[in-house]
């Protein structure tokens, strides 16, 4: 009963989302397409770990599928960190940088 | 490897850390920029220091030189070459920015990022 | 005629430095810019497949080792440099024209810009120097920031300088990357380096040399606009005007491919470069389509898709068999077309509504049909249906990652051609076939027909390549089978 | 050992640059590290190279920065 409750609140959050401005049938939608597309498009990818180990594939897939049907509505909290500040533009580009090199120079051979 | 070299390298990997934790941590508009310029510094000085030769000499061949001694003696000119245009960049690059700065400057009236450089729709809020 | 390989780079940057320099004369301004402007699709079609050594300095034989080296900046002329810098040149013509009758008064500066991005990127296509080609970058991301900024939007200044902040942090991370490349091999010629690596002179798992490959990379994102670089490219393309827009993600597209060629000429023989490419373009197709959903601004919303196709490419890059390069390329190709007519079409609603925000539209299709049914035909084509050349592409590239082993890839690449079919339709309808908002006036505007002119050319090459994709395919296929 | 002076002249000016409450002070702070890093070229062997930094990174990025900041605002804050 709760996740459904949870699923019921997600088109609230949409209209926060939209705020400034009238919201669409059609803006909805496209969001909560978003939401969908994201989730399924996450767990696939995971399965991709299977060349590497099939147990983490597993592992990996089921754990992100809880965690994200859990947190939904995820695009809100997506799109605040996706946004076009300087700051957490910056950000991010520094701290993949970071994770690119380290990977790298550690672990560069192992796969 | 020469003291010198090692000395240099450690001097080039500095300037892009500073110019990094800069680049992220500054909030004032003209202090970032001069930080991340030292990026572009340290690179440079990279790219020389791989030309460097302990104990060699200039790469230009001056008259009266042998030039079999030049070629095992002298400095590995090519990176020089590569950075001299790769300076030009890095002050042009320098130039355009601060000419923006000073345009926004006169829109938002201070030079605080959070405030210059936010999100969007956040700065149709401000404006408004 | 090999002599016209270096015209194609010296004409467009001639033409800019004497077009800013004798702008005062509006009328010779136009007219010359004219002429460069159908020159710029026509060298490269006339010009023979070569190589060209500046300074005339040929490769020399060591005769100790046995090995060429090339002391030279080499420009080397393929069938895939013909059909990418036709299809540059091609839009460049376009662009050019759309904004010469836009504007009574032309802005010298703005053409310098145009015909400077076009020289840069017909450059870093060309050439077999890395640095060479980083020249040239920095010079391209100078002409993105000015495009950008001589914009009339709002906001667009503060756009430009976001984009040269993270520039500057990105370009220099690539020349330290060059540099350790540099340090390893003593030579910047892309052919002596690859040669290097694959006969055993460098450790091809020494950390150097893996270092160099993510410094190199990281670079590269950020000419590609891949994660995390999305929203920046995509902000950049929603601030240029539509027509500049258009040309920008043609540059973005060919300085990717660019990058992306020679790092794979370079590092192809370590397994972990085509796992960081498939796993950076996953990553912007996912990200892209799952941001362009919600978009409002549909301009934004191009630029989250323009971003989200550009994982198409990078995908079959990564996959790294000669099918699947053969298909990435080809997207690639497709994507400068179709990504410009969309574009040059939306651009044409902006300026008959003066709208950006897709919840105050409505009702189009009944003032302006024309741009309507071309703007529905393009986004078909970007979604890949079939018989139009995105489909061909998309295509190619779901079977070679099937003959991959890679199933999950392509359903994957469905779901996010399905996603961004999705995305098409829900723009579409609440701009041209919901009914018309009352406070919305269509009276009286038309669609400047060279936009209109512009977009049929370019959906006259979508449909003809989406009918012959053997055309340009198997050309593809040989250049692709030349650098494996 | 005249390198590693120079070495530490360069990222010194550079820390103190960012930290200055005036940007006035940092921007001649900034045509400090240029110009020590001029010498530096020097002595790695690269005369052409020290030249061109030594009027870039001296005197013109400085006086670019200096420009910048008269006609903005002089104080950091």
């Amino acid at each position: 009963m709760k996740l459904y409750d949870q699923i019921f609140d997600v088109v609230k959050q949409f209209k926060k989302l939209f705020s400034p401005g009238p919201v669409t049938n059609a803006d909805v939608s496209g969001s909560i397409t978003a939401e969908i597309f994201l989730i399924v498009s996450l767990v696939i990818s995971a399965i991709l770990l299977r060349h590497v180990s099939v147990l983490l594939a597993g592992l990996v897939t089921l754990i992100l599928t809880v965690l994200l049907i859990s947190n939904i509505p995820l695009i809100p909290k997506f799109k605040i960190e996706q946004e076009d500040s300087l700051e957490k533009m910056i950000f991010y580009a520094v701290l993949v940088l970071a994770l690119i090199v380290t990977f790298m120079y550690w672990g560069g051979n192992l796969v | 490897m020469a003291q010198v070299q090692l000395a240099i390298l450690l001097t080039s990997a500095a300037l892009v850390i500073i110019g990094l934790y800069s680049a992220i941590f500054i909030d004032n508009i003209i202090k970032k920029i001069i930080g991340i310029s030292f990026i572009e510094e340290g690179a440079n000085l990279f790219i020389v220091a791989i030309g460097y030769k302990a104990g060699g000499v200039v790469p230009i061949l001056m008259p009266g030189m042998d030039t079999s001694w030049f070629a095992a003696n002298a400095a590995y000119p090519l990176p020089f070459g590569l950075v001299l245009t790769s300076i030009v960049i890095g002050a042009s690059t320098l130039a355009v920015m601060l000419a923006l700065v000073m345009v926004l400057y006169r829109r938002y009236g201070t030079l605080s990022t959070k405030v210059m450089l936010a999100d969007t729709s956040k700065q149709e809020e401000y404006n408004e | 005629m090999n002599e016209l390989i270096p015209l194609m780079v010296i004409v467009p940057l001639m033409a800019a430095l004497l077009i800013s320099a004798f702008s005062k004369f509006n009328k010779v301004t136009k007219i010359f810019a004219f002429v460069v402007a159908i020159c710029l699709p026509l060298i490269p079609l006339l010009s023979n497949y070569g190589l060209h050594y500046f300074g005339g300095y040929q490769p020399m034989l060591d005769n100790v080792t046995g090995v060429m080296y090339h002391p030279a900046i080499t420009y080397s002329f393929t069938f895939l440099q013909q059909i990418i810098i036709g299809a540059v040149g091609l839009l460049t013509f376009l662009v050019v024209f759309i904004y010469l009758t836009k504007y009574k008064k032309v802005s010298g500066p703005y053409l310098f810009l145009l015909f400077l991005g076009t020289a840069a990127v017909t450059a870093m296509i060309l050439t077999d120097d890395i640095f060479h080609m980083f020249v040239f970058f920095e010079i391209l991301a100078l002409a993105q920031v000015g495009i950008v900024a001589a914009s009339s939007i709002d906001y667009s200044y503060e756009m430009a300088l976001k984009y040269m902040i993270l520039g500057s942090i990105g370009s220099p991370i690539m020349l330290l990357g060059i540099g350790f490349l540099l340090a390893l091999t003593g030579s910047v010629n892309v052919t002596d380096i690859a040669l290097a690596v694959h006969t055993g002179l460098i450790d091809a798992t020494s950390p150097v040399f893996l270092l160099s490959l993510a410094l190199i990379f990281f670079g590269w994102l950020y000419a590609s606009g891949l994660p995390p670089f999305h929203t920046i490219k995509s902000g950049i393309y929603s601030k240029a005007e539509p027509h500049g827009a258009a040309l920008l993600q043609s540059f973005t597209v060919v300085s990717m491919i660019s990058i992306v060629l020679i790092m794979f000429r370079i590092y192809s023989s370590l397994p972990i470069f085509e796992v960081l490419v498939v796993f950076f373009s996953i990553l912007a197709m996912i990200l892209g389509v799952s941001l362009a959903l919600t978009q409002t601004d549909f301009r934004r919303m191009i630029g989250f898709l323009a971003v989200g196709e550009l994982g198409f490419i990078g995908l079959g890059i990564g996959l790294g068999t000669n099918f699947a390069i053969t298909a990435g390329l080809f997207q690639a190709l497709n994507e400068i077309i179709i990504t410009a007519l969309l574009f040059i079409g939306f651009g044409a609603v902006v300026h008959a509504t003066n709208e950006v925000d897709t919840r105050k539209l409505g009702g189009i299709l009944a003032y302006h049909p024309k741009v309507a049914i071309m703007l529905l035909i393009g986004g078909l084509a970007m979604a890949g249906v079939p018989p139009l050349s995105g489909f061909q592409s998309k295509l190619m590239l779901v079977q070679a990652s099937l003959s991959c082993g890679f199933p999950e890839i392509s359903i994957l690449a469905i779901m996010v051609s399905i996603a961004t079919f999705v995305v098409f339709v829900k723009t579409y309808y609440t701009m041209f076939l919901k009914p018309k908002p009352n406070d919305l006036d269509l009276e009286g505007k038309e669609v400047p027909r060279t936009m209109v002119f512009a977009m049929g050319v370019l959906l006259i090459i979508i449909i003809l390549l989406g009918i012959f994709p053997d055309v340009v395919t198997s050309g593809i296929s040989n250049f692709v089978g030349g650098i494996l | 050992m005249l390198e590693i002076v120079l070495c530490i002249i360069v990222i010194l000016s550079a820390i103190l640059a960012l930290i200055q409450k005036d940007l006035l002070k940092a921007a001649i702070l900034t045509g400090f590290s240029g110009g020590a890093l001029a010498v530096l070229f020097q002595i790695l062997l690269a005369p052409d190279v020290a030249l061109t930094q030594a009027i870039v990174g001296a005197a013109i990025v400085p006086v670019f920065i200096a420009l910048a900041v008269k006609k903005t605002q002089r104080s950091d804050g």
